[in-house]
């Protein structure tokens, strides 16, 4: 029982970093209807601007922490101005901004490997390492910060989406674009918007998610794959289908590593999503769509 | 009838006249040539023949696959472990690798080849992680992540350049034909295609098989080229190869694969040179700095690319010897023309 | 008040409009009849920025808009409930309309809309907090004009109205209509020709992508040529 | 018959979009479908093509049972058609949109394909006069290397129809052909519909908003209104049916009839 609640809390851990990312492809799709391949990228930037603020003492830990998301958030408004816009504005078939978004993902992962350092940084020591005993339950204090973090960013984003103007633009503009602009939104300003909001939560788990493992440049691939699959098990386009999907996917990847072989550990996210999308190929609490003809 | 038969068999007298030449040119070359060459040139192919089956799913279907590397490491071991464990000679290795992966292309395919679009590249990509698991944990058998050493040599530049003219022809007939049309047709408008018969889902999971055949050739070819293998070859970075290959030479054009192929194959070569060069002249940091920045060259002409000429160099065209004349009759008479 | 002038649009290798010039004065009800596929909704698109116009002038209130993007049209005061309804079908009707007063600032203004459009659309009041999708065809139209009404517009444009609707929705529409014109000039596009004309004050016929008759819309009713190509006499 | 609805129902959500529809087209026959705007037409296509599967009701065609069949074996059988919103293989040539479709009757398999053997070349050659020939009668011969998408708009409709004809249809559904044609070009389109019948020996089933086309056309018609059949006759008849001026016209003076 007392390993069932430990599992139970990782899988918590580590499922609200899959859901912090996953949210951030689901609001992607929801407004441009791509797979930003390079979201993943923008975990990535937001772990190494949080490690180096740190390494270097330019900032205290959680002022490197809100300096990361901010940063990151406009780094992800950037790769939509300069990558994506351009594109769509000619009208470019859809799989060239998906291709693109592998360039965007290659340039920032090998910048990062030439320009920075291709080695794995274990982040300096900002919150004390001993584990808190919690009703039988030995839960590193980065855990505990993941979160809480985890929860309160997934909150706000739902209430802002959901109960403001601003928020409830992003949703007019998934739904329906032109009927969005006719009613006074500026569409592109609502997309940058989408982007920035999806940088922020990556951001959060990718300095999270480095404070447990290490900095690495493969952070955002690693992590933003099985992030997406997260997404789509969740269904594609549904802020709670995202965390849906990144809490279950962070519950079984766990459990199954605890319960029946660690090796396969990396796979289960693949497995369970082929399965779904077999079953329901919108995703659990996804809409299906069906071309109009 | 009669002359049909005739020019099939003389199509037939010709292919095998050229494969038997491209024999006796690369087993030439190779006794010729260094080593350092020979090399770069046995790459290119085994380089092409992954980047025209990746162009036939994703260039000429329209199914954006990320699961290529996933194909190749299927060959890859099947070929190597039949040589290896079973005693198999070369030849029936090879090509049961290749049948094994275009079995695994089928049964991946077929269930996700009824999603449409992006959804199929993330299955494909899954399915290539659930691979490498399995054989990071399959250490009896294919040594799992301590790697497999011991694979035999084979892929000379002949071998390697024979599999690559037989690929381009089988698969530029294919792509002449009925089938092949089809498949053109799922890329532009399934519903279109539907509403004339074609049975989409039967074309998607064909041209999937095709493909996945070659690639698992390609990754065979690899395993008998390095003599070793490792889960890990075959990424993700691996699969981005073949697909920077195809779109550098335009999605839908076989000769812009070979073309594509040539241009990344070199690529890293022309900065490593560029770096001993500037090695032996003393200047030690640029030279090192060249050694890694030509990924991060790599990645920004793939951005440019997309954003400048997305269609790749050639786009849907081909290039062939007759339009090579008109293109090479073009210039001389426009530099006649000159005063 | 909003003044066309040799329209050209090209629309996927069509001529979509071909010169056409139409004249709206404030305080009218002018509209456009034709035929599917005429260019009607081109027309309207082009004005609210949706599709880019290759030559010709748009101005409204004498400010060129050919060039302003759809929420720039919509800041200078016109919009446009389009064709097919085109609500948020996920969002409540609240929401919907909330979306609708997007650019107003001014909170207590809204709330004054609000009403406005609930005492236009008592139904729309009924269903507030419902999600839009579920209303039937009439409530989403309804919702349309009232979403759009919601941006306090001085030109609302307005594109089939009553397609897919039952003879009695499509007159509880045009009351409404009526209604709205006391406050709001309306460009009316419209299949359903009898009832548009009978509505409006000025008539433009468009045939594949150009103006073939300009009138009052009393002399076009009475036009024989209309008759036989729009009202089936 | 050739071709029988029966109790055709399909509900989307709450919305009955086509509402116990009963109809049949006999073969050789021109047969109109007309109705106001969103009164349910296409609806109706993408039921006999298999693109929607109906609530319930029947389709069949020569005898055989249409409901549950997918939209490629529908075609296979002989019931093809155009689109609403043109589509056609966008960046292919005409000659290729057209040679494309006349795969079915190819009856080579894929290792002919594989190594272009005696079979392959005779149903190459077959296949490539039969394009030739079809892009001729309908008139598109001299522009069979362009890019369809670069067609003009009447020529992209005439395009589709020739892409359909080069499955041989038995039946032949038509959805708007003549949307956003001017009067001559109309009246073009009715001599090419005419033409199409007689060379082809099929049976056309046609929705079309043009009064002057489908009046001139065809031999019956049916009318559809919020998904139901509303009348059912000759153009003589429809023309002068009280229930069809009132719907379909826009005349609502009384509710009476109601």
């Amino acid at each position: 029982m007392q390993q069932f609640l430990q599992q139970l809390w990782n899988g918590l851990a580590i499922g609200s970093v899959y859901a912090l990312v996953a949210v951030g492809y689901t609001l992607v799709f929801g407004v441009l209807k791509f797979i930003n391949f390079a979201h993943g990228s923008v975990l990535t930037v937001g772990a190494y601007i949080a490690l180096y603020s740190v390494l270097r003492n330019w900032l205290p830990f959680p002022l490197a922490f809100g300096l990361s998301m901010s940063l990151s958030g406009v780094f992800s408004y950037l790769t939509e101005m300069y990558a994506y816009r351009p594109l769509r504005e000619k009208g470019a078939p859809k799989l060239n901004l998906l291709i693109t978004s592998i360039g965007v993902s290659l340039l920032v992962e090998n910048s990062i490997v030439v320009f920075v350092s291709p080695d794995f940084h274990p982040f300096p020591r900002v919150l004390p390492s001993a584990p808190i005993t919690m009703a039988g339950m030995r839960i590193p204090p980065v855990d505990l910060l993941l979160v809480a973090v985890g929860l309160v960013l997934m909150c706000s984003l739902s209430y802002f989406v959901n109960r403001t103007l601003a928020g409830l633009t992003i949703k007019a503009v998934a739904l329906d674009r032109d009927a969005a602009a006719l009613m006074g939104i500026n569409t592109s300003k609502t997309i940058s918007l989408t982007f920035f909001l999806a940088g922020i939560m990556a951001s959060a788990a990718g300095v999270l998610i480095g404070m447990r493992f290490s900095v690495n440049p493969y952070l955002g691939g690693f992590f933003g794959l099985k992030s997406f699959a997260a997404a789509v098990v969740g269904g594609i386009g549904s802020v709670p289908g995202a965390y849906l999907g990144g809490y279950l996917i962070g519950m079984l990847e766990t459990f199954g590593a605890a319960y029946i072989s660690s090796n396969y550990k990396d796979a289960i996210a693949f497995v369970l999503l082929v399965f779904v999308l077999l079953y329901k190929p919108s995703g659990l609490l996804g809409k299906g769509t069906q071309e109009k003809v | 009838m009669m002359t049909k038969t005739n020019g099939f068999v003389r199509r037939i007298i010709v292919f095998a006249l050229e494969v038997a030449a491209v024999w006796v040119i690369g087993s030439l070359l190779r006794e010729v040539l260094p080593a350092y060459p020979v090399g770069i040139m046995t790459i290119f192919c085994i380089n092409a023949v992954l980047a025209l089956s990746w162009n036939l799913i994703s260039g000429f279907t329209g199914q954006f696959s990320l699961g290529h590397a996933g194909f190749m490491v299927v060959g890859a071991y099947t070929s190597a472990l039949l040589m290896m464990k079973a005693k198999w000679p070369f030849l029936p290795s090879f090509i049961t690798a290749g049948l094994l992966s275009a079995l695994v292309g089928f049964l991946v395919g077929f269930p996700s080849l009824r999603l449409v679009g992006d959804y199929l590249s993330v299955v494909t990509l899954g399915f290539q992680y659930i691979i490498t698991a399995i054989l990071n944990n399959t250490t009896k058998l294919t040594g799992g992540g301590l790697g497999l050493p011991g694979v035999p040599y084979v892929t000379s530049l002949p071998v390697a350049a024979v599999t690559l003219t037989i690929t381009l022809w089988i698969l530029s007939n294919l792509v002449n034909s009925k089938q092949g049309r089809c498949f053109v047709a799922v890329k532009e408008d399934e519903i279109a295609a539907q509403s004339v018969g074609i049975d989409t889902t039967y074309y998607k999971v064909v041209a999937f098989m095709i493909s996945s055949f070659f690639a698992g050739l390609g990754g065979a070819m690899i395993g008998h080229y390095m003599m070793y293998l490792h889960p890990d070859v075959f990424n993700y970075a691996k699969t981005i190869e073949s697909v920077s290959m195809v779109i550098l030479g335009g999605l839908g054009s076989l000769t812009g694969s070979l073309l594509g192929a040539m241009c990344i194959t070199l690529l890293p070569e022309v900065f490593r040179n560029l770096a001993t060069f500037l090695g032996g002249m003393g200047m030690l940091g640029p030279a090192n700095f060249l050694r890694r920045g030509w990924m991060v060259f790599y990645a920004t002409g793939f951005l440019v690319l997309m954003l400048t000429r997305p269609q790749g160099l050639l786009g849907r065209r081909e290039l062939t010897w007759p339009g090579f004349k008109k293109w090479i009759g073009r210039v001389v008479v426009r530099k006649e023309a000159r005063p | 008040m909003l003044k066309i002038d040799k329209l050209n649009v090209y629309y996927g290798g069509i001529h979509a409009l071909d010169d056409v010039s139409v004249e709206v004065n404030t305080g009218e009800i002018v509209t456009i009849i034709g035929a599917n596929g005429a260019g009607k909704s081109t027309l309207l698109r082009t004005i609210s920025g949706l599709v880019r116009a290759t030559s010709g002038k748009v101005s409204f209130e004498s400010r060129d808009i050919k060039r302003m993007s759809p929420h720039q049209v919509v800041e200078s005061g016109i919009v446009h409930a389009p064709e097919g309804r085109r609500v948020f079908s996920e969002l409540t009707v609240d929401q919907n309309l909330r979306l609708g007063a997007y650019l107003r600032k001014d909170r207590e203004q809204m709330d004054e809309d609000l009403a406005r459009v609930f005492q236009l659309f008592p139904r729309l009041e009924e269903r507030r907090w419902q999600i839009a999708g579920t209303l039937s065809g009439g409530e989403q139209q309804m919702l349309c004009i009232g979403r759009a009404l919601m941006s306090r517009p001085k030109l609302l444009l307005l594109d089939e109205p009553s397609m897919g609707l039952a003879p009695v929705l499509v007159q509880e529409i045009y009351r409404e209509i009526e209604e709205i014109r006391k406050h709001t000039t309306i460009l009316l596009v419209e299949q359903n020709a009898y009832q548009a004309l009978k509505t409006a004050d000025r008539g433009y016929v468009l045939e594949t992508g150009r103006i073939v008759m300009e009138a009052p819309c009393r002399e076009l009713l009475r036009n024989p040529e209309v008759k036989k190509a729009y009202l089936g006499k | 018959m050739l071709f029988e609805v029966e109790n055709l129902t399909i509900k989307f959500g709450g919305l009955t979009a086509v509402d116990d529809v009963t109809m049949n087209v006999d073969e050789g026959e021109i047969v109109g479908l007309i109705g106001p705007n969103g009164a349910g037409k296409t609806t109706v296509f993408n039921l006999v093509t298999g693109v929607y599967t109906p609530t319930s009701g029947q389709i069949r065609f020569r005898g055989q049972n249409l409901v549950g069949l997918k939209p490629n074996q529908i075609a296979k059988l002989g019931v093809v058609r155009t689109f609403q919103n043109i589509r056609l293989f966008k960046t292919l040539t005409v000659y290729e949109n057209v040679r494309t479709a006349g795969h079915l009757r190819v009856p080579y398999r894929l290792p002919d394909a594989f190594l272009h053997t005696p079979r392959f070349d005779v149903c190459e050659q077959e296949t490539h006069e039969d394009a030739l020939r079809l892009l001729d009668m309908v008139g598109l011969l001299s522009r069979k290397d362009e890019i369809a998408s670069s067609l003009p708009y009447g020529l992209q409709r005439r395009l589709e129809i020739a892409r359909a004809l080069a499955t041989r249809p038995k039946l032949l559904l038509l959805d708007e052909p003549a949307a956003g044609m001017n009067p001559q070009e109309c009246v073009d389109l009715i001599e090419f519909i005419r033409d199409v019948k007689r060379d082809f020996d099929t049976t056309i089933l046609i929705i079309e908003h043009h009064m002057d086309v489908i009046m001139n056309i065809c031999e019956r018609m049916y009318v559809l209104n919020f998904g139901k059949l509303l009348a059912h006759g000759t153009p003589a008849e429809i023309q002068v049916n009280p229930k069809v001026i009132e719907a379909y016209l826009g005349e609502a003076q009384t509710d009476a009839e109601d």
